[in-house]
């Protein structure tokens, strides 16, 4: 599949890509962006509307064991549910956690990130070096350990757990970030105006910063879907609970790999890459339209054909 | 009354082990109405800290910054309204500045009509409303940019360097000031729209009576466009005067240096290359590694000077030494001052060298 | 100087170890009830408890007697001591034991894996990033599905392929029951053969964030001037990608690594469950199943030494690579 | 082909060699897009032997871009669309350098044209060290050098250009813009190359560094005798230093002269313009002003003198009519229809 096709000039301003029309059309022209798109979008239709048509995936059937059929597009499980059912009704609660999780991990880093970046000073120290430590302390174990002592299991612990983890990185470059915006001439202007802090912060830096922070709310998204499906498929999620990540946990448990379900355990983890994928595709897409330095300029075929090996430039 | 004093403004930046580096050094000077003083120096010569301490992005050491009289800190307020944010707020209506960089100095979120509409509404007494939008537009239109409707909705990447820093000037002049700063204002701007925009601000001036401080490293500007010029190297003012008799009849070596390096277009061939035969022989054997190293004792551009003698490790006299005195000023030449060992009858006779021409 | 950088990093990762250390001491306050007795008990029901452990399992939970300090006090004493009590899972093994075993494992997967991750992202990438706008543009797209896939279920899919249906590798455990453990090649044969699958998941999890990132990083320092500098000076192409480009654009890898290896030992940890690979991930996998608390808590300071310690490797080893860390 | 690497004294640096060593014919470059933007639009320029050939323009105006077609740097989407660009060896030989490639392309950079970049910071490679970079270029054109050969010559040069060999262990973050400018000037004379391009070399410096930069160039081309094509937008800078200058506007050359006389009698108005736009230091006070106006949008088709819009001598055929870029009688090639003996008539009321 050939990738991105950006062929705007390699010098216009980074700011130029933020606003105005050409923007649009510059990321109708990013496939990633596109592919993503749909992807992520597939899927959070899957979310909203896929359980209507499915009273209770958790039902138990008489077929087991069974492959996919046109009965079962996905096959069945031991005791005869439906994985199609299972994947469709998983995706709601799978992005309803990693939406949830990242968006505090967001909210939390851009306090943290935007807040003391802005702030500087001993605040900013300190704020700094608690994310640094957050980043270097391996956070999993501590969510599994945490998790083994709390004995929580319901929806909302989980995402609280998984966020108050994964902000570290974020708030690192929203820092850098904010360090950067906050030495500009247009915010200096802003101050030597006279304007309140609060609308400088509000008002002049986070706009600027906006695609980075949708950019870190991806990543987060992702981050809270793996762990979710990691601590799940370590069974210390909720069995009521219906995440792709339970499914997995459950086709282990049944010894689903030894007795040969492939189509057990292989649909929730295809999906969970194939979100992240998606969700990872929009991030690609929204840095090449946002850094021109990333644009790839790609020859038309014809011309490419025409130049055989690579001289132009001497490489 | 002077518009703005500043009296021995000392300016430290801490650095990286807990030294510090002192940016400014008790410089004083005095801005009128209507009056534009340029300050010339080269990169590293404290010339925008002087602007970011003034802006109050930057905090002095030591020094009093009078602005209509009135102390700039905390101490003597007279006529201010009470307060440390109102006494902010009314700093920042009278003094405004135009940054260097026009790309820089607008966000790139916002429209043109934003970067009016604010300090309006925090300064101008305006509240939104058509009243307010009539107001931006006027702006606009003071700085010649026109269509005003058409430019008002604009984002800044769709403008040109110029009309950018055009509306950088509308902005600053939105608070109707007393004071205005400009940090090089046209040295990120295209060469043959300099003059437009520094004729702009010159035009301001005289119908706002505006105080002017223009920064600068380009000495030509500096002359065509202020009537007094101060001259900084590392920190501290080594010549300042009438601009004609700075340029004109340069005192320090310093000023004579930049002056014979600044480009003639009308001089010959053979007279160019003399110049540079000259130049050769007075940086004698030096390395230019050498020539840039800083010291700290005496004066800080001997490392440098053609001229440089013993009792240069020592500190040159103060400016108000040798105030005036700067031998062959002739008329027009008071208030021309140097601080160089050079003009100071006490030490050794000076070269008579003019290395300028 | 370079001196006053590492003097800084240092301080920073004891800085991290210490919060690390602490963290684990408020963790057994959030059991419900008295752990101590909650431990005994259990304890109890697979052997006889020798006589003090009640005692030492308070100190070292940083439960034990008179105030906070106090108990704090007594808790770095017997972590310094290495004394984190006994396990319940293998009961009476001393915990410290078992963690020893389990992160000798894992550290030789992980650290080979990681390394030749590292190698081989990085090699893909400069390439990749080089040769931009080519065919090779097709690998981003395919890396970034494989950058979103979990660890442990490419580990299932790869153990039924390789496994259960082909037969290829062994599918379980970290080397052949039926061998004497010790430094004999049958037993090292074994532990390499069965290494190689995790090994080969966690390359494979893993090696696209390397390579994605340095793409982009070489995408971006080909636009710099120095590499249309080294260009123009006619430079070999091979001389310009490696020491002109890549130097430079594998500079945020290396910074960014900490952020990597948490993803790494993350997914390791899950992954074990699939392999039953003797490792940290199962032991503590284990201990949350019998409810060991200091078994976690021994397996959770360990695995935060051994990350901070690679962390603070690869902070040393950037000081190195990037002169200008010496100013800043 | 490669020449020696000794410091022999070259015959003819004393004058200006009359003989050709670089012609630029009808180059064309345009940036590829939705709507292609043409940065460089069918300019032809000689470079004479040892002389220095001055290029000047504003942002936009195709100099730079122009610059890098004649070293063969264009990257995509650049790319040359038209034109030849031919290098003249002391031994007759002719290279037309569209049709290197490869290893022969290689052989060429460096060896015969060699570029110093706008900004020293940017051009030297961070993280390596002055001594290893320079090195680098040894390595790769003189594979015969050894060592301490190679450490020798790196070492040398640095002293040609006034550093202290010994900084060649240092990191370029180690040294001051002017020393950074100094050390890139130093590996751009590294292999003696007839031609070296020099892209706004002095533009990131203080005046006083950038006037040493100058006079270190003008005494290392008279003793070495390299051709020089200098790209600035500097004009006054321009006037001084260069033997003949091309003022290009709208990515066309408009004005092809020698330095001395544009200086005082301009014929383009942009050129005069421009002039004007630099303020006499000595002068008398006068009435100061630019040129109003900006370029064209070098996306859209253009249609008659791209200058028109701005020109204050704009009469009727400057609308419709691109003017070519053609000599008047006893004058220098100049695209203006004011010096076009076909439009006499008005010219001699919209003149100066």
């Amino acid at each position: 599949m050939p990738a991105t096709v950006t062929t705007q000039l390699v010098e216009a301003p980074a700011e130029a890509a933020v606003r105005g029309s050409g923007v649009l059309r510059t990321a109708l022209r990013s496939r990633r962006l596109i592919a993503g798109l749909c992807i992520v979008g597939f899927f959070v239709l899957l979310g909203v509307v896929g359980p209507l048509f499915f009273g209770n995936p958790n039902l138990v059937g008489t077929v087991q064991h069974a492959g996919p059929s046109a009965a079962h597009w996905f096959g069945t499980t031991d005791i005869g549910q439906d994985v199609f059912a299972q994947t469709v009704v998983g995706a709601r609660a799978t992005l309803e956690i990693g939406a949830a999780a990242g968006l505090i991990a967001t909210v939390v880093s851009v306090v943290i990130g935007i807040g003391g970046g802005y702030a500087g000073g001993w605040v900013d120290e300190a704020l700094a070096l608690l994310s640094n430590v957050a980043l270097v302390i391996p956070t999993l174990p501590l969510v599994i350990v945490v998790a083994a002592f709390v004995k929580n299991t319901g929806l909302l612990p989980t995402v609280f757990v998984i966020a108050l983890t994964s902000w570290a990185a974020s708030a690192r470059v929203l820092r850098g970030q904010t360090l950067s915006i906050r030495n500009r001439d247009y915010v200096l202007a802003s101050k030597a105006l006279g304007e309140p802090v609060w609308r400088i912060v509000l008002v002049e830096i986070m706009p600027n910063e906006l695609p980075i922070i949708v950019s870190q709310y991806l990543f987060a998204m992702i981050f809270a879907i793996l762990a979710q499906a990691g601590l799940a498929f370590l069974g210390l999620q909720s069995p009521d609970l219906l995440t792709w990540g339970n499914t997995l946990y459950f086709a282990q448990n049944a010894q689903a790999l030894s007795s040969g379900d492939w189509w057990w355990f292989a649909p929730p983890g295809l999906c969970i890459a194939l979100l992240g994928a998606g969700l990872a595709l929009i991030n690609f897409g929204l840095d090449e339209l946002l850094n021109p330095r990333l644009r790839v300029y790609r020859e038309p075929r014809a011309r490419r054909a025409a130049r055989a090996d690579g001289t132009e430039t001497g490489q | 009354m002077s518009a703005l004093t500043v009296t021995d403004l000392t300016v430290d930046y801490r650095q990286r082990g807990g030294s510090r580096f002192r940016a400014v050094d008790a410089l004083s000077f005095a801005l009128e109405p209507g009056q534009t003083l340029a300050l010339v120096g080269e990169s590293g010569s404290g010339k925008s800290t002087v602007v970011r301490t003034l802006s109050r992005f930057v905090k002095p050491s030591a020094g009093e910054i009078l602005l209509r009289g009135v102390d700039a800190a905390d101490g003597v307020e007279r006529g201010l309204p009470r307060g440390r944010r109102a006494k902010r707020k009314a700093y920042h209506k009278t003094m405004q500045l135009v940054f260097q960089d026009p790309f820089a100095s607008l966000n790139p979120m916002h429209t043109v009509a934003h970067h009016l509409r604010r300090p309006l509404l925090l300064h101008g007494g305006h509240r939104r409303g058509p009243k307010l939008e009539a107001a931006v537009l006027d702006l606009l239109r003071s700085v010649n940019l026109t269509p005003a409707e058409d430019v008002a909705r604009k984002h800044p990447h769709e403008l040109s360097g110029g009309q950018r820093q055009r509306v950088a000037i509308a902005r600053a002049l939105a608070t109707d000031p007393k004071v205005l700063l400009a940090d090089e204002p046209v040295s990120m701007l295209d060469v043959s729209i300099r003059l437009e925009i520094l004729n702009l601000l010159d035009r301001l001036k005289q119908d706002r009576d505006l105080a002017l401080l223009y920064v600068t490293h380009d000495l030509a500007t500096a002359r065509h466009f202020s009537s007094q010029i101060m001259v900084m190297y590392r920190g501290e003012v080594v010549e300042r005067g009438p601009s004609d008799q700075v340029i004109l009849h340069p005192a320090h070596p310093y000023t004579r240096m930049l002056a014979a390096a600044a480009p003639d277009p009308t001089v010959s061939r053979a007279a160019l290359a003399e110049a540079r035969a000259q130049r050769a022989a007075l940086r004698d054997t030096r390395a230019a590694e050498h020539r840039e190293s800083v010291l700290d004792q005496g004066c800080r551009f001997r490392s440098r000077c053609p001229f440089a003698m013993p009792v240069c490790a020592t500190r040159p006299p103060d400016l108000p030494a040798v105030k005036g005195s700067v031998p062959g000023a002739g008329a027009g030449g008071a208030g021309h001052a140097a601080r160089c060992w050079l003009l100071d009858e006490s030490a050794a006779a000076a070269p008579a060298a003019d290395s300028a021409d | 100087m370079r001196l006053r950088y590492i003097g800084r990093k240092l301080g920073f990762y004891l800085v991290a170890a210490w919060i690390a250390i602490t963290l684990n001491f408020f963790l057994p306050r959030l059991i419900p009830g008295d752990p101590v007795a909650v431990i005994i008990s259990k304890q109890q029901q697979t052997g006889t408890v020798p006589l003090g452990e009640a005692d030492q399992l308070r100190r070292l939970l940083g439960l034990g007697s008179g105030s906070l300090a106090g108990q704090y006090g007594q808790y770095l004493n017997s972590l310094a001591h290495l004394r984190f009590g006994l396990s319940i899972t293998v009961f009476p093994t001393p915990v410290i034991d078992l963690v020893r075993q389990a992160v000798f494992w894992t550290l030789i997967l992980v650290g080979i894996a990681t390394l030749l991750s590292f190698a081989l992202g990085i090699a893909l990438g400069t390439v990749t990033g080089w040769k931009r706008g080519s065919r090779l543009d097709a690998i981003v797209p395919a890396t970034t599905l494989l950058t979103a896939v979990p660890y442990f279920w490419l580990a299932l899919l790869l153990v039924y392929l390789f496994a259960n249906t082909w037969q290829i590798f062994p599918a379980q455990g970290g080397f052949d029951p039926a061998l004497d453990v010790g430094w004999n090649g049958a037993f090292i044969s074994s532990a390499i053969q069965h290494s190689l699958l995790p090994a080969i998941t966690l390359i494979v999890a893993s090696v696209g964030g390397w390579l994605l990132g340095m793409r982009n990083m070489m995408v971006a320092t080909l636009a710099e001037d120095y590499v249309v500098a080294a260009e123009a000076k006619g430079l070999t192409p091979l001389r310009v990608m490696a020491k002109y480009a890549a130097r430079n654009a594998v500079l945020p890898s290396v910074s960014g690594f900490a952020v990597s290896i948490g993803f790494v030992v993350t997914g390791q940890i899950v992954m074990e469950q699939v392999f039953n690979y003797p490792g940290v991930g199962n032991l503590l996998f284990a201990a949350v199943q019998n409810q060991d608390y200091p078994l976690m808590q021994g397996i959770f300071l360990a695995i935060s030494f051994a990350v901070l310690g690679a962390n603070l490797l690869v902070d040393l080893l950037y000081g190195f690579i990037d002169p200008r860390t010496k100013e800043a | 082909m490669i020449p020696s690497t000794g410091t022999e004294t070259r015959d003819d640096s004393s004058g200006l060699g009359t003989d050709l060593v670089l012609r630029a014919s009808n180059v064309s470059v345009e940036y590829a897009g939705s709507r292609p933007t043409r940065a460089v639009r069918e300019v032809s320029l000689e470079l004479r032997r040892g002389e220095v050939l001055g290029i000047v323009g504003e942002s936009g105006c195709g100099k730079s871009t122009f610059a890098y077609a004649l070293t063969r740097m264009l990257r995509p989407p650049a790319r040359m669309t038209a034109g030849v660009v031919e290098y003249y060896g002391r031994d007759g030989e002719v290279i037309d350098l569209a049709a290197l490639s490869g290893d022969r392309l290689r052989e060429f950079r460096w060896n015969k044209i060699s570029m110093v970049f706008q900004s020293a910071m940017n051009a030297l490679n961070p993280v390596t060290g002055i001594g290893s970079q320079m090195d680098d270029i040894f390595r790769t054109h003189r594979p015969g050098m050894d060592k301490a050969a190679r450490r020798a010559r790196a070492g040398q040069l640095l002293e040609m250009v006034g550093i202290d060999p010994r900084r060649l262990r240092s990191f370029p973050h180690e040294l001051s813009g002017g020393m950074r400018q100094r050390v890139v000037i130093a590996m751009a004379l590294a292999l003696e190359p007839e031609i070296v391009v020099m892209d706004e070399p002095t533009t990131a410096l203080d005046v006083l560094v950038q006037r040493e930069i100058l006079d270190e160039v003008e005494r290392l081309r008279a003793e070495l005798g390299f051709s020089v094509v200098f790209i600035t937008h500097d004009l006054a800078l321009l006037l001084e230093i260069s033997d003949r200058l091309a003022v290009m506007y709208a990515g066309q050359v408009v004005e092809y002269a020698p330095a001395e006389q544009v200086a005082t009698e301009p014929l383009h108005p942009y050129t005069r313009g421009l002039l004007r736009s630099f303020p006499d230091l000595r002068g008398q006070r006068r009435e100061m002003h630019g040129i109003p106006g900006n370029p064209p949008d070098l996306r859209e088709a253009l249609v008659g003198c791209p200058f028109a819009p701005r020109c204050e001598s704009v009469f009727e055929p400057c609308r419709e009519i691109t003017p070519p870029l053609r000599a008047p009688a006893g004058g220098w090639p100049v695209a203006c229809h004011l010096h076009d003996p076909a439009h006499d008539d008005y010219s001699s009321e919209g003149g100066r």
